[in-house]
């Protein structure tokens, strides 16, 4: 077996998936290499949704009997969990979501509706980049159609990276938000922050960060980022579906106005007018996902204890391990950083005139789970004239074994449509 | 999924390329990015050309080569059978046991029984399909059963 | 104990719910009758979950890998029960939401944003009545201060049901949404859907049924009901945490603009425009609440196989009986209607000068779970001149022997602050 | 935590009633709607009077009247450390057994050490003290730590 410096103990932690042990197509083993799309969830935090659901279910906030007071105790404790993992200043930054595109959604929507000196109209410009996820891409168009605001971007270099030399031409004084990836999720680069977020505070822009494929792979500091926002997802972090975070500066959150309206977001309501609860809660209208938060602490409890450094220090030797096994397969070019270096342990790729489709397909009937396809970021397939690229991407429990299996199952799908 | 007759159509396809037609319409699959542009050719109610040009995976390619052998030549109405069967066969999610009547009228395209396994393929497999339908319905107006969408 | 006709066998059911062994402050069986805030969870919806993470967890739509498929399977699974629950025309019309306010708050989002016929502006007027949840005011509050269309309401009458005497002069030809509550959650008064429907019809305003009190206790059938849509939320019928529905006319999804914007809700996207989706997908931006969806179907497999009409029997029987017990509770007076007819299973009073706050308090020492305060229906105790009040709400599994404890309980508390 | 201090408060309160005072404030508790109206009067920085009015559960009553007992009459700056000690108390979740020197400070108020360990109704016991210091800081203007609140 490939030993690599700075991996993890995959054999026991493997031991935490159930779903690893999925035998698919009559004895083929899961090898699942589909992280970027969605990571698996452990034990731990089965366990503890089922706990959640078996013991303490109840309404949250208001509730003055025991288990209101349980599941209340236990979804404000993973809102301290999560401005823990970020290095939130409060734990009142820390919004719940359904996932990361609301929280982007949620954004750009209180810029919509903001006061001066935030609000985005006709006059104002917004600013994203060409390797967004769709998720960071369409709300900004919605805003941009509905207000008038104009929509610029940053584009690529051949090389899958962000082009920022007519940085000063994108953000001008015009600016009013700046959000942008910190790791692709297509291609995987991880983007420099601190060129962009010094042009944006030059000009006093707002900057967001969606750190959905950052938040589950590397140390997240907000406060060291200095953005204003940060978005992240649960479910690819080890946590459950229908979980998602918003992190914002506080006295942003207390100008900009709320979004979805109803219980919960409340501090008085009468028919003719109502008054806003402090963020969070504004901004977290109706019951909200409480055993999906109370999970994602979970989530956070779990990695914590592996350590997100250990988990980066992982993820980097085996995506220096993926990008060199790789690069030895005719015919395969990799779509985004050719190295490992500044990048994320997502890696996409085409393989000669073979459709993703039929890689992905091929690639299934051993058992490997890869995505294939456009990935939500159909502009970067534009960008480099593909129609498609087909992506595998690790986690905590990956090994190099898989990656070995990968290649081994690419040289299959060469040869079926050879 | 990957039967014989599916990947010899894929790599040498029938019909392959844009000639002339009474109508041409450009089909997209979204969650793929498969694409088609196809143009129909008819002669009274006789199929004369079905032609088309795209890109896609083995599976929306092979199709495409298929309809155009089995459609050319035919009546409509035979077309119109034909089609309607591999809708059939396509959404029978792997249900659907061809038997010899449903190889009589499908021939090489009941090849494709196993795709429908497959949600995530059937619309590979139907893009031609639709296309095909569509165009048709343009070129002969209000004849044809999707008069609807012409209008629209 | 009390024997009531049409009575479900509880003493099965509750065998399927782990969380009602639950013993509290040393000894005291829990006695559940918050269930208007959240229903409990079945052992079989919480094996499907369980099942759902241990086996098929995998991001939905596109992928070509099995668990991918299963998944996808599962979520899509879900919407046809969903349709087939209420009755829907087409599974095509059930949208996943978070919960029932962001049902709610799409709906507002959708006219504000819609082109005439539909859209909502500064002269046209939004109707909704005095007993809705502030889930169903708020949402139309903001549309109306960001449109500046007019809010109108119906009152109540003082036996807690609707005013719709001035039926004419409050849903007129300017009106473009009537937006109410099916059952109450603080009043427990079911509405006269048919009056408000057939006058919305006639001024051609769409029509917005608040079913999240309804969807849990009795058949629905959204056909019948001829609302233009329908919400509900999953946590108050059997379902987890974290997922709503948005049932909508399949003209209007078509019709009407999309809310959130991001993956899954796209046909294609460039840089410069991008065109949605068909509904429902249209509507669900971002990776869904897929484990909970799933759940959601758990829960109405487990709801259909009791049968919808007799959990409506057991609850009038119930309802019936509490309301006689009650009321022999000195100094108890009912908000809401007194009698059990066209009525829910939630009841609301006020105990003398002896605050909610104390009541819920001291019924909580003895293990009885009620909700105290204004049950985001603050306007709902402004009319009827009370801070807050007490409110027992039952469910499948609620028996008369716990409405014998909660009127004993009763009685300790009026001793306790006599 | 129904202490019969508590509830001697509740059912006997100190002080209740507005009377004339150097400022006003209203607290309101959002999430169970319990109300205050409550004004102070000073002599220098003596506390000469604290008049109230409101409605609410027994708790933010008799927290209100125990309250009025133990400040009226008080210098400002010993007023001041009762009502952090009482603040300390109500925040720690019950784990705080008050001692004998946190008892000297705290007198009756120390009954409230069993409402600490419920979430839902610190925010009861707090809500007239919450309103004191408001007011306080109104009343005396920049005098108070609390001015910022003042000039917002
Ligand atoms: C009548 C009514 N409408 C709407 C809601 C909001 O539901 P949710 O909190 O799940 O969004 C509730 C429940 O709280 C309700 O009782
Ligand atoms: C970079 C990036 N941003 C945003 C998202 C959206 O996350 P979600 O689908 O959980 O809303 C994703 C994942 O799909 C992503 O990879």
């Amino acid at each position: 077996m490939t030993q690599l410096p700075g991996l993890l103990d995959t054999e026991a932690i493997r031991k935490d998936f159930p779903i690893l042990d999925r035998v698919l197509h009559d004895g083929k083993k899961l090898v699942y290499l589909d992280n970027a799309a969605t990571s698996q969830t452990p034990r731990q935090v089965i366990d503890v949704l089922d706990e959640y659901y078996e013991q303490h279910n109840a309404n949250v906030h208001r509730g003055v009997h025991v288990l209101a007071e349980e599941a209340t105790a236990l979804y404000e404790g993973a809102r301290d969990k999560v401005a823990a993992f970020v290095n939130a200043p409060s734990r009142d930054e820390v919004i719940f979501t359904k996932n990361a595109s609301e929280s982007l959604n949620l954004v750009a929507n209180m810029l919509g509706w903001a006061d001066e000196p935030y609000r985005v109209d006709h006059e104002t410009e917004i600013v994203i980049t060409e390797m967004e996820h769709h998720s960071n891409i369409v709300p900004w168009q919605l805003l941009s159609q509905r207000t008038g605001a104009k929509l610029k971007w940053f584009g690529l270099t051949d090389d899958g990276r962000l082009d920022l030399s007519n940085i000063d031409e994108v953000i001008t004084e015009k600016t009013k938000i700046v959000s942008f990836v910190l790791v692709s999720n297509i291609l995987g680069t991880h983007n420099p922050v601190e060129a962009i977020v010094r042009r944006a505070q030059e000009v006093g822009a707002l900057v967001l960060i969606d750190a959905s494929q950052a938040a589950p792979h590397m140390p997240l500091d907000v406060q060291a980022l200095q953005a204003d926002f940060v978005a992240f997802t649960g479910h690819k972090m080890c946590g459950p579906t229908g979980i998602g975070v918003l992190w914002g500066r506080q006295e942003l959150l207390e100008d900009l106005p709320p979004f979805l309206g109803g219980g919960e977001m409340i501090e008085t309501v009468s028919m003719h007018s109502s008054t806003y609860a402090p963020a969070p809660h504004k901004f977290e209208a109706g019951t909200p996902p409480i055993a999906q938060a109370v999970g994602l602490g979970a989530a956070i409890d779990y990695l914590s204890s592996i350590g997100m450094d250990k988990i980066l220090a992982h993820e980097n030797a085996l995506t220096e391990y993926a990008v060199k096994r790789l690069t030895e397969v005719p015919d395969l070019r990799i779509i985004g950083p050719a190295t490992a270096e500044d990048r994320g342990a997502a890696i996409s790729f085409t393989l000669g005139d073979i459709h993703p489709h039929d890689v992905g397909q091929v690639l299934d009937e051993q058992g490997i789970a890869v995505r294939v396809g456009h990935h939500c970021a159909r502009p970067v397939c534009l960008r480099y004239g593909i129609p498609a690229t087909t992506r595998a991407s690790f986690y905590l429990y990956s090994t190099p074994a898989e990656i070995d299996a990968l290649v081994e199952g690419l040289e299959h799908v060469r040869n079926f449509f050879g | 999924m990957y039967q014989d007759v599916i990947l010899d159509h894929y790599k040498n396809p029938h019909g392959r390329g844009l000639r002339d037609g009474d109508a041409e319409v450009h089909h997209v699959n979204p969650t793929c990015g498969d694409e088609i542009t196809l143009r129909v050719k008819y002669d009274g109610t006789t199929i004369s050309d079905v032609s088309y040009e795209g890109q896609g995976c083995s599976i929306s390619q092979a199709s495409a080569s298929v309809l155009n052998e089995l459609l050319v030549g035919k009546e409509l109405s035979d077309a119109q059978k034909i089609q309607e069967t591999f809708l059939e066969l396509m959404q029978s999610k792997g249900r659907l046991e061809p038997d010899d009547a449903m190889e009589e009228v499908l021939e090489d395209a009941v090849a494709f029984a196993g795709v429908s396994k497959y949600p995530a393929r059937v619309k590979c497999a139907l893009l031609s399909w639709m296309a095909w339908k569509d165009a048709t319905a343009q070129a002969l107006g209000g004849a044809d059963a999707d008069a609807e969408r012409k209008s629209a």
